[in-house]
């Protein structure tokens, strides 16, 4: 009985268990994310347990068009989280976790907000979940554990890519800096990559116009990959589902955009993460890729 | 004390649409934006290809895209089948209240 | 209740409500006349006995109402009166006087409108309340019985 | 027995129109002790006021009710008219029947009865008032002035040529401030140095100015005309009376690389240094931090090459201690270091450099001799940007106020390099231009007119290096929000003016209050500009908000007046509005007990322990006593008093219970 007692708690200190919502892409078009996500948490002793009968968020198209659904839809994931007892929900979409985030905060701040918003719908939210990206869960979970077990520096020069949401807004993040972040080159330098110093960190890249508006994103999205290139990246790294499919997905757009062709690839930090930690590629999904990864491991 | 800019570029979305007086050149997002709720409405989550389905037969936009779906779906990227879930009714009701809020 | 005229004793500072009180005057803003005011140099030197005194003599309320926090003309003096002004409150609480009856307010030098909405909503409150005899009927008041009777 | 007399004011209509004054004077006539009650057209006027002295005089009055305006507006007057009548002016009481009744109220029988009332409430506590004098104290008529900037040497300047001692602190090895720093001024484009270095020189040569720089406050005490100040003279290592000045030391010194602080770090100093050639004193001192002797025990070189052997490596800080009777502060302002915006690179890029930064590039004494020269490779730049409003009128990430030089200075910056650069080009983004004053618009206008800087209504959003050249993304709000994309050599940030370093601790040290930008705050924003809230301190300068020259100029003459008026009296009067702690005879002394809760009370240190002792000496209590130069009269000390043995004249506890019973008894 006492032995049983102690392992029980042990395991407790050494396996975190926190909560997962992944978000309508990382199930379909950016699954090797949430693979790598899953990857990397495994080999670090992070247990992910996913929002049961979650929904989507509402995305772009929810705060354009409707606020009350905006904030409508994220409610009913984060009363979902509370209900099922989760302190914290890993939310590694950027765009995803951005709206989350901001519904938290808005509920938060006017409880006038909180009870139209809940008791319309049937909800119930005290406002006690914590919403973490993916960078904050890896600086708070992962990186002070990292020792010793980066068996493969990916070394290479990096361009890491925050793009618009991921430390916006600072008012309610509270992360990192707005403009010019460091929290994702300081995590490349421990994955053994050395971050480049450029201009494009957080410019966007097209976003959501991805489908109704493509020569936008050829556009915006061919500076990023232009000033990347200019400056001797070899990778790009992103932590959000949406920049990775524009920059990626959409490389054809942006080569014809810029008139030439660029092929440096566009990689998730969680896998560059994986990699230097010995996980194999496919387990990672990095064949998943448009453009394909040819860096030398 | 600061202009919270990202919500006021919402709220005049959101207000130029109720009134008709969104910008005509904006009429294919507009479209992607209800299409990509339509689904949600109705499934819960994205239904990509339902998305695209539907956003064309509001756009008119038959072609547009075709390559990428072959494509997306060898690497395992593209789901045939809507991922429903359980509390559709409840999702289905926080559209039509927020919906008639709106109004 | 409606014929109820409520007595009010207001404990001002002399440099930002009393002066406040002056700004309602010189813009003509009009206010209850229920209000009689004290005026004192800071709230930090109103001796809280003295609201107790006020109850005792027959105020159905009271404002206590100085310079907004940092603002104190002596620097720290609002600070000690916001203090006591808690301490007081839990204690009047403790003992069964109504702290609906005491209004503890900021009023600067340059907020006459807002001091007309203070006495306002002062005389509003109190005339719900009603008469306030309950203290008066606890504290006997030995000199005034020997004196009237 | 009280003789009291009730005066009731009109004021014209103002007060008759609502209330009924000849019932209020009526109804006072039947209080217990009221001798007199009349009511008048205008108290305040001659016969208004004659109205009172010849009842004073014909009734014998003991006390004085002026049912009237605020006595805010008129309580002097009528203080003044009983002294005149030989009451003592703190027997008069005002009711304040205009702003309080008459003027926030309808006519009617309740604003009447209000009246009465507010003058029953005074007819009580003036039964009660005491007799009370006025408190004289000794003034020292030395002032003090903290900061050597333009402000400080303005102010002690002017204070010693009216004939009073001055002493004046500095915390830099040499008086001059930023002014000494610029190249030139707007807008006349003199040359700064030019103007200034003649007052430096005679602030050290002026008999009535005792000067010591590198020297900081480090406590002071007393009050108005009785300040004890302690100052610390920070060591310099060296001894200034043997020291000639040759400036072989800093020749020789081997730390050649420390980024020079009067060159905002474009230029390099060694470790024992003069800041400029023009200092005043020109004799150098030893920063201990770079030393190497100090951080290794061993070099020396400075010691053997100085031919007077004037290095004193073991000398330490001094204190002084000095008697004075006012104080001038004039600690002046700083720039906001712009690396809270990333966007534009500050500190990640040698050439993206702030407004002061490029003064020192303009200016001949400068680390390019005047030249402008960027700083990364040296190469004159063709394309300059000037960025206004770097963190200024931004709540969101600087701050939320305008700090007032910058339109000015970057029109001055633009002119400058097109004066120097032929053929340049230059760009201002600005917000707004704010060229109020005396040729000010007339120079904007010849900046952009004459010499062609191109300026564009608009923020930038960010900057970044591609290929050498700086890339200023823009926009252009007056084209319709167009973007402008330019690609600069140099970018120079007219950052934020802020409140210096170590500013609220001076505050703190000198018991003045500051804002919530840790401004020094004046006593009034309008009338008293120059005052603090204690008196005998006075401001000057840019240490109260950001200024330019002519402003901080006239200002230190104004607080130099005001110290002058001060030390034109030998003794100051004060009125007796104070805290006092209850004397009894022996063997009680006092009621105090000697807790000392009024001490922690006391926002102005002025209660201090007394000792009673008996005849041989030996201590038998110990109690609280004010005192009277110090004590503003706030009363917290009373309100804290357990066993209510301090009281404060003129609202005592008798006092303001005798208006609470008024006011609820009625006759």
């Amino acid at each position: 009985m006492l032995p049983q007692f102690f392992q029980n708690q042990k395991r407790k200190v050494n396996n975190m268990t926190l909560g997962l919502y992944p978000g309508c892409s990382l199930k379909g078009s950016s699954r090797e994310y949430t693979e790598s996500v899953l990857a990397v948490a495994n080999a670090c002793g992070i247990e992910l347990t996913e929002i049961d009968d979650w929904n989507c968020c509402g995305a772009t198209a929810a705060h354009n068009l409707n606020k009350e659904l905006s904030l409508a839809l994220p409610a009913r994931i984060l009363s979902l989280a509370e209900k099922q007892g989760m302190k914290e929900v890993l939310v590694p979409c950027a765009a995803c976790y951005s709206r989350l985030t901001i519904t938290n905060h808005e509920l938060a701040v006017h409880p006038e907000l909180n009870e139209k918003i809940t008791k319309a719908n049937g909800l119930d939210y005290r406002g006690s979940v914590e919403i973490l990206n993916i960078i904050q869960m890896l600086d708070k979970y992962v990186t002070p554990n990292l020792e010793g077990r980066i068996v493969k520096p990916f070394e290479h020069k990096v361009a890491c890519y925050y793009g618009c949401l991921l430390v916006r807004p600072h008012e309610i993040l509270k992360f990192d800096r707005e403009e010019d972040p460091q929290s994702m080159d300081e995590l490349m330098m421990k994955a053994g990559a050395t971050p480049i110093d450029w201009a494009f960190k957080t410019e966007c890249c097209g976003a959501g116009l991805s489908v109704s508006r493509t020569s936008s994103v050829g556009r915006l999205s061919g500076e990023i990959m232009k000033d990347a290139s200019d400056r001797g990246a070899e990778a790009v790294i992103v932590a959000c589902p949406m920049c990775h499919s524009n920059l990626d997905m959409r490389r054809e757009a942006i080569n014809s955009y810029l008139g030439e062709k660029i092929d440096i690839p566009v990689l998730y930090a969680t896998q560059v993460l994986g990699l230097a930690l010995g996980i194999d590629r496919k387990t990672l999904g990095i064949q998943r890729h448009f453009v394909e990864v040819n860096i030398q491991m | 004390m600061s202009i919270d800019i990202p919500k006021m570029m919402d709220f005049l979305r959101e207000k130029s649409l109720k009134e008709g007086k969104a910008n005509p050149r904006a009429k294919h997002i507009i479209a992607f934006h209800k299409s990509f709720l339509d689904s949600i409405r109705l499934t819960g989550r994205l239904y990509e290809i339902g998305l695209l389905v539907d956003y064309k037969s509001r756009t008119f936009k038959v072609l547009q895209d075709m390559p990428l779906a072959p494509k997306m779906f060898v690497r395992g990227k593209l789901n045939i089948f809507p991922e429903l879930i359980k509390g559709r009714a409840g999702v289905a009701s926080i559209f039509s209240k927020s919906k008639k809020k709106s109004k | 209740m409606a014929d109820f005229e409520p007595k009010i004793v207001a404990f001002v500072c002399n440099w930002c409500t009393y002066a406040g009180a002056d700004l309602t005057g010189t813009s003509r803003i009009k206010y209850a006349t229920n209000v009689r005011i004290i005026r004192f140099p800071c709230t930090g030197r109103i001796d809280y006995m003295l609201l107790l005194k006020a109850f005792d003599e027959g105020a159905d309320g009271i404002i206590v109402s100085g310079c907004h926090p940092n603002d104190c003309h002596y620097t720290s003096g609002n600070f000690h009166a916001r203090r006591r002004w808690i301490m007081f409150r839990e204690l009047c609480d403790f003992v069964g006087i109504d702290i609906n009856r005491v209004l503890f307010s900021w009023v600067s030098a340059a907020e006459g409108s807002k001091w007309a909405d203070v006495v306002n909503t002062t005389v509003t409150r109190i005339r719900e309340l009603g008469p306030y005899t309950e203290y008066q009927k606890v504290a006997k008041h030995p000199i005034r019985e020997v004196t009237n009777g | 027995m009280s003789k009291i007399g009730v005066f009731v004011c009109h004021c014209g209509e103002n007060i008759s129109a609502t209330v009924d004054c000849v019932k209020v004077a009526e109804t006072a006539a039947g209080y217990d002790g009221v001798v007199y009650s009349i009511d008048y057209k205008y108290m305040c006027s001659d016969p208004g006021q004659s109205l009172i002295k010849s009842a004073i005089a014909e009734k014998g009055l003991t006390g004085v009710v002026v049912a009237s305006c605020s006595p805010r507006m008129h309580e002097p007057t009528f203080r003044k008219a009983c002294a005149e009548a030989g009451l003592n002016p703190y027997m008069c009481e005002m009711a304040n029947l205009r702003e309080h009744c008459s003027w926030v109220h309808e006519k009617g029988d309740a604003t009447t009865e209000k009246a009465i009332d507010l003058v029953r409430i005074l007819v009580e506590k003036v039964k009660k008032n005491h007799s009370l004098n006025a408190i004289k104290v000794p003034v020292t008529k030395t002032a003090l002035v903290i900061g050597g900037g333009i402000a400080g040497i303005q102010a002690s300047l002017d204070i010693a040529n009216s004939g009073h001692k001055v002493i004046l602190i500095e915390r830099d090895p040499s008086i001059g401030g930023h002014m000494s720093q610029l190249s030139e001024t707007f807008p006349t484009l003199d040359c700064s140095q030019c103007i200034l270095t003649p007052r430096m020189v005679e602030v050290a040569q002026h008999e009535n100015i005792t000067l010591y720089t590198y020297a900081e406050l480090e406590s002071l005490e007393g009050f108005v005309g009785n300040f004890k100040a302690k100052i610390r003279r920070k060591s310099k290592s060296l001894d200034e009376k043997i020291c000639t000045g040759c400036g072989q030391c800093t020749t020789k010194c081997p730390v050649k690389k420390i980024p020079s602080e009067f060159n905002e770090g474009l230029g390099k100093r060694t470790a024992i240094y003069v800041p400029f050639p023009q200092a005043v004193p020109n004799k150098p001192v030893i920063d201990r931090v770079n030393c190497t002797y100090y951080i290794k025990g061993k070099c020396k070189v400075c010691e053997i090459v100085c031919p007077t052997k004037a290095i004193r490596f073991d000398q330490e800080d001094t204190i002084v201690e000095a008697e004075v009777g006012a104080i001038v502060v004039a600690t002046g302002f700083t720039v906001k270091q712009p690396d809270f915006f990333p966007e534009y690179g500050f500190g990640k890029y040698p050439d993206v450099i702030t407004g002061l930064q490029f003064e020192r590039l303009a200016s001949a004494s400068g680390p390019t001799l005047g030249e402008i020269r960027r700083p990364s490779d040296g190469k004159v730049p063709e394309k300059i940007v000037f960025i206004a409003c770097a963190g200024s009128r931004d709540p969101a990430k600087g701050i939320p106020y305008c700090s007032k030089i910058c339109c000015m200075y970057i029109a001055k910056h633009a002119m400058l390099y097109q004066h120097k650069v032929h053929g340049g080009k230059s760009y201002v983004f600005y917000m707004d231009i704010r060229a109020g004053g005396k040729m000010y618009e007339e120079f904007v206008r010849r900046a952009i007119e004459d010499d062609g800087v191109n300026y564009i209504r608009g923020r930038v959003s960010r900057i970044y290096e591609k290929n050498g050249k700086l890339i200023v993304k823009g926009a252009d709000t007056l084209l319709g929000a167009m973007p402008v994309d330019i690609d600069a050599d140099m970018v120079v940030l007219a950052t934020a003016g802020i409140a210096n370093e170590g500013s609220e601790e001076l505050a703190q040290k000198l018991h003045t209050s500051y804002d919530s930008y840790h401004f020094f705050s004046e006593a009034h924003p309008k009338l008293k500009p120059v005052e603090t809230n204690t008196a005998g301190i006075f401001l000057a300068g840019a240490c109260q908000s950001p200024k330019d020259i002519p402003e901080s100029v006239a200002m230190a003459s104004g607080a130099a007046v005001k110290v002058a008026c001060l030390f034109s009296q030998d003794e100051l009067t004060r009125e007796p509005l104070i805290a006092v702690v209850n004397r009894q005879a022996a063997p009680v002394f006092s009621s105090c007990v000697g807790c000392f809760l009024c001490v922690s009370a006391c926002p102005y240190q002025a209660i201090e322990k007394e000792e009673i002792k008996n005849r041989t000496g030996e201590v038998i209590r110990t109690i609280a006593k004010v005192n009277p130069g110090l004590c503003q009269g706030c009363g917290t000390c009373v309100a804290f008093c357990r066993t209510k043995s301090i009281d404060i004249q003129g609202y005592t506890h008798e006092e303001m219970y005798s208006e609470v019973m008024a006011l609820l008894n009625e006759y």
